[in-house]
């Protein structure tokens, strides 16, 4: 039936599907610029709330970067299959004739691009408004960098798993932030060590095991969880 | 028994009223998760023995 | 080519067995549990440092212990379910849940109480209950989104899956948050650290400790028994069993 | 040659407690056209649904099948944001990407010429129903399961699709689908009632 072609590989299909899904956020780029304008007005709430002193909001500055990055990454897994579910391109997804893990990367991969991946860059702007010397900037956007990508995998469990359910994003929120608390820590802290001058060297590291860690494991789990989600 | 009154043993040198309120909350707990499953047995086991004597007084109504 | 198994396990035979166990496992458990108390309460010896309030470790230490190690039950009869397919797995999933739950809030609560005293604040942010108040949101995450879903077949499979991811994540998240514990407080205050503790104190928290455990077997029997009258409310065998 | 392209014995299908379907048994060959028919609520979306591989926790039984199907749903799969051609082009269930010619050559066939590079969401729900159908006129799998695919069809796409129904069984493909009318595809046509199968 189908002639064997060249492009019917899996690296085609997978380059073919990023650039869909890269298209679709730019086609509607309210799915992109939202985290990032959440991230910047969330920014600029703690200054206000908690005055604008140098010394105290550079010693809170690591911290609250990642709280923000963090929330903002909640706010993008609950739309992340939203659409797909609705419309049912996540059903013809789970249809293609390879694992479904392997299936769903170029879609996380094009949602941290138009994310993670944006706000690392943007993040050393943010991070002056806070006080954090531009020195620290490209630790800041290593750890965010990975720190987003592991957010995502972990979210995208999530989100696979509540997108069947209507108003589904509280649940969301309460079934991944458990989740976060160990990309919290250990990105703050690299923040923290590179701002005291101490080595930040492990925490990155130690993200770096996380992106790993979570590119072979969380896959599988969405994938887990998107056929639990399809049987509604 | 290592307090020589009951008094004493209440009193924990100052600190009874915090151990006894633990031992307190938690034995209240437990009993509630020991309690609710048996209530709930027991009133699906006597909804279950009603229909099926109302089952077998129906079957012998009619043959 | 791929192909779906039988699905398998024999609800009759589980509740016959809790039927023949809960019989004399509670009475004995309530026992052990009252025996166990009273031997922390009232026989054991006074820790010379903290005075009387260390009581409490004969209830918060076997609680956090089985709490942590009920998240691993619930888990490993989530893998059974996900990967056997086997209906009463789920059940037993279900009936794990809200026990670990209440374990866990006993030992932050013991926990919170215990802290006043001794360090005089209710919430320290101390490793071991940090690390508790993250199990806490894991067990509610699980439960709630068992409610979430009106299918409840569907329901038991995406729990199986989250308490699978949960259990992958718990020993990271107790790592980094020890981690962070070490960075941002002297390791002074060791809440529940394995000082050595006198025997006449350690029988009475290792009875207490299988005692939490066995209570927490007797739980699970008991809702597992639960839901199966509810499950099977219609079905032959339970009218069978019910009316002999 | 005539190959196995589904075999199903037993099946029992669940809807939470209750149980819609029990005890079927199908064995689907090549060139083979199967209508699933019944009534509302009998079971025809959660079977195809079972066959496609989307249902598997509340299906017990066995069930096996080729590896090349191709699904369409209720649903249309396609993106409001973009093109026919984009979409047919990167359709997530779609291994190899058809190419611009037989891309062409299907929408043509839909008499959908002109719209290739239109906006599917300025599309009307019929011209969205025949881009989304446009699938089973690129060279595509052997198995079909194709949910209510006379949908929202007019009289003269309904004709289009029963040609290349007969046409894709001819080429040793098979093709199973759910609808609630008769579909006119002569004696060749196989209509399994679920009726006969409904649960206690």
């Amino acid at each position: 039936m189908a002639p064997e072609r060249a492009d019917a590989s899996l690296a085609h299909y997978c380059i073919r599907q990023t650039g869909r899904h890269l298209l679709l956020l730019v086609r509607s780029p309210g799915e992109i610029v939202n985290p990032l304008l959440f991230f910047l007005l969330v920014i600029i709430l703690f200054p206000l709330g908690l005055g604008p002193d140098p010394e105290m909001l550079s010693a809170l500055a690591p911290g609250i970067v990642w709280v923000v990055a963090l929330l903002a990454n909640v706010m993008l897994c609950m739309r992340l299959f939203a659409d797909d579910f609705a419309d049912g391109s996540l059903e013809q997804l789970a249809m293609a004739n390879i694992p479904l893990a392997v299936a769903v990367l170029p879609q996380l991969l094009a949602s941290w691009l138009a994310s993670g991946f944006l706000l690392s860059l943007v993040s050393p702007l943010f991070g002056l408004m806070l006080g954090l010397p531009l020195s620290v900037a490209p630790i800041l956007m290593a750890s965010l960098l990975m720190g987003t990508l592991i957010m995502l995998l972990l979210g995208a469990v999530g989100a696979a798993l509540t997108v069947g359910i209507q108003r589904g994003g509280m649940l969301l929120s309460l079934l991944i932030l458990p989740l976060y608390v160990p990309v919290l820590i250990v990105g703050t802290r690299s923040l923290t060590e590179a701002v005291g001058g101490g080595d930040p060297a492990v925490a990155l590291a130690l993200l770096g095991a996380g992106v790993t860690g979570g590119l072979v494991l969380s896959p599988v789990a969405i994938a887990a969880g998107l056929r639990v989600s399809l049987e509604l | 028994m290592y307090f020589e009154s009951i008094g004493e043993a209440l009193l924990m040198g100052g600190h009874g009223g915090f151990v006894w309120s633990a031992y307190g909350i938690t034995f209240a707990v437990l009993t509630i998760a020991l309690i609710r499953p048996l209530v709930s047995t027991r009133s699906l086991n006597a909804t279950i023995r009603l229909r099926s004597a109302r089952q077998s007084n129906l079957s012998e109504g009619d043959s | 080519m791929w192909r779906i198994v039988h699905q398998f396990g024999s609800p009759p035979w589980v509740y016959r067995f809790c039927d023949r166990v809960i019989p004399w496992l509670l009475p004995l458990t309530v026992v052990a549990l009252l025996v166990g108390s009273a031997w922390g309460l009232l026989f054991a010896p006074t820790d010379y440092k903290q005075g009387d309030s260390y009581r409490i470790i004969y209830i918060h230490v076997p609680a956090s212990v089985v709490a942590l190690a009920g998240y691993y039950v619930m888990a490993s009869a989530g893998l059974v379910s996900l990967v056997w397919r086997v209906k009463l797995a789920d059940t037993a999933m279900r009936a794990a849940a809200p026990i670990g739950a209440a374990y866990t809030a006993i030992a932050l609560v013991t926990g919170a109480i215990w802290g006043k005293p001794t360090w005089g604040a209710w919430w320290v942010w101390d490793a071991r209950i940090t690390s508790m108040l993250i199990l806490f949101f894991l067990y509610v995450g699980v439960m709630a989104l068992f409610e979430a879903y009106e299918n409840k077949t569907i329901a038991a499979r995406a729990c199986a899956i989250l308490s699978l991811v949960g259990t992958v994540n718990i020993p990271i998240i107790y790592k980094s948050v020890d981690w962070w514990y070490s960075l941002h407080q002297p390791a002074s205050i060791k809440f529940t650290g394995s000082s050595a503790i006198d025997t006449s104190m350690l029988y009475p928290l290792l009875g207490m400790i299988v005692t939490f455990y066995v209570l927490f077997a007797l739980l699970m029997m008991l809702n597992i028994k639960q839901s199966l009258t509810q499950e099977y409310a219609h079905s032959a065998w339970l009218h069978k069993r019910l009316n002999d | 040659m005539t190959a196995t392209l589904l075999e199903v014995r037993d099946l029992d299908v669940y809807k939470g407690p209750r149980q819609l379907l029990t005890g079927l048994n199908l064995t689907v060959t090549t060139g083979s056209l199967l209508q699933l028919a019944g009534g509302n609520g009998v079971g025809k979306t959660s079977l195809l649904r079972a066959f496609a591989g989307l249902a598997r926790i509340e299906v017990f039984g066995h069930l096996s099948r080729c590896d090349d199907v191709l699904y369409s749903g209720h649903a249309p799969a396609l993106k409001g944001t973009m093109s026919p051609r984009q979409n047919l082009r990167t359709h997530p269930a779609g291994l190899c990407s058809p190419s611009d010619s037989e891309l062409d050559k299907a929408l043509a066939a839909l008499n959908m010429t002109g719209y290739e590079d239109a906006l599917t969401a300025r599309l009307s729900a019929g011209q969205q129903r025949r881009v989304a159908l446009a699938r089973l006129f690129l060279p595509s799998a052997r198995l079909w399961l194709l949910d209510e695919p006379f949908t929202a069809l007019d009289v003269a796409g309904v004709r289009v699709l029963e040609n290349r129904f007969r046409e894709h069984a001819d080429d040793g493909g098979a093709v199973i689908f759910t609808s609630h009318q008769k579909a006119d595809l002569g004696e060749r046509l196989e209509v399994l009632d679920l009726e006969s199968y409904r649960g206690p």
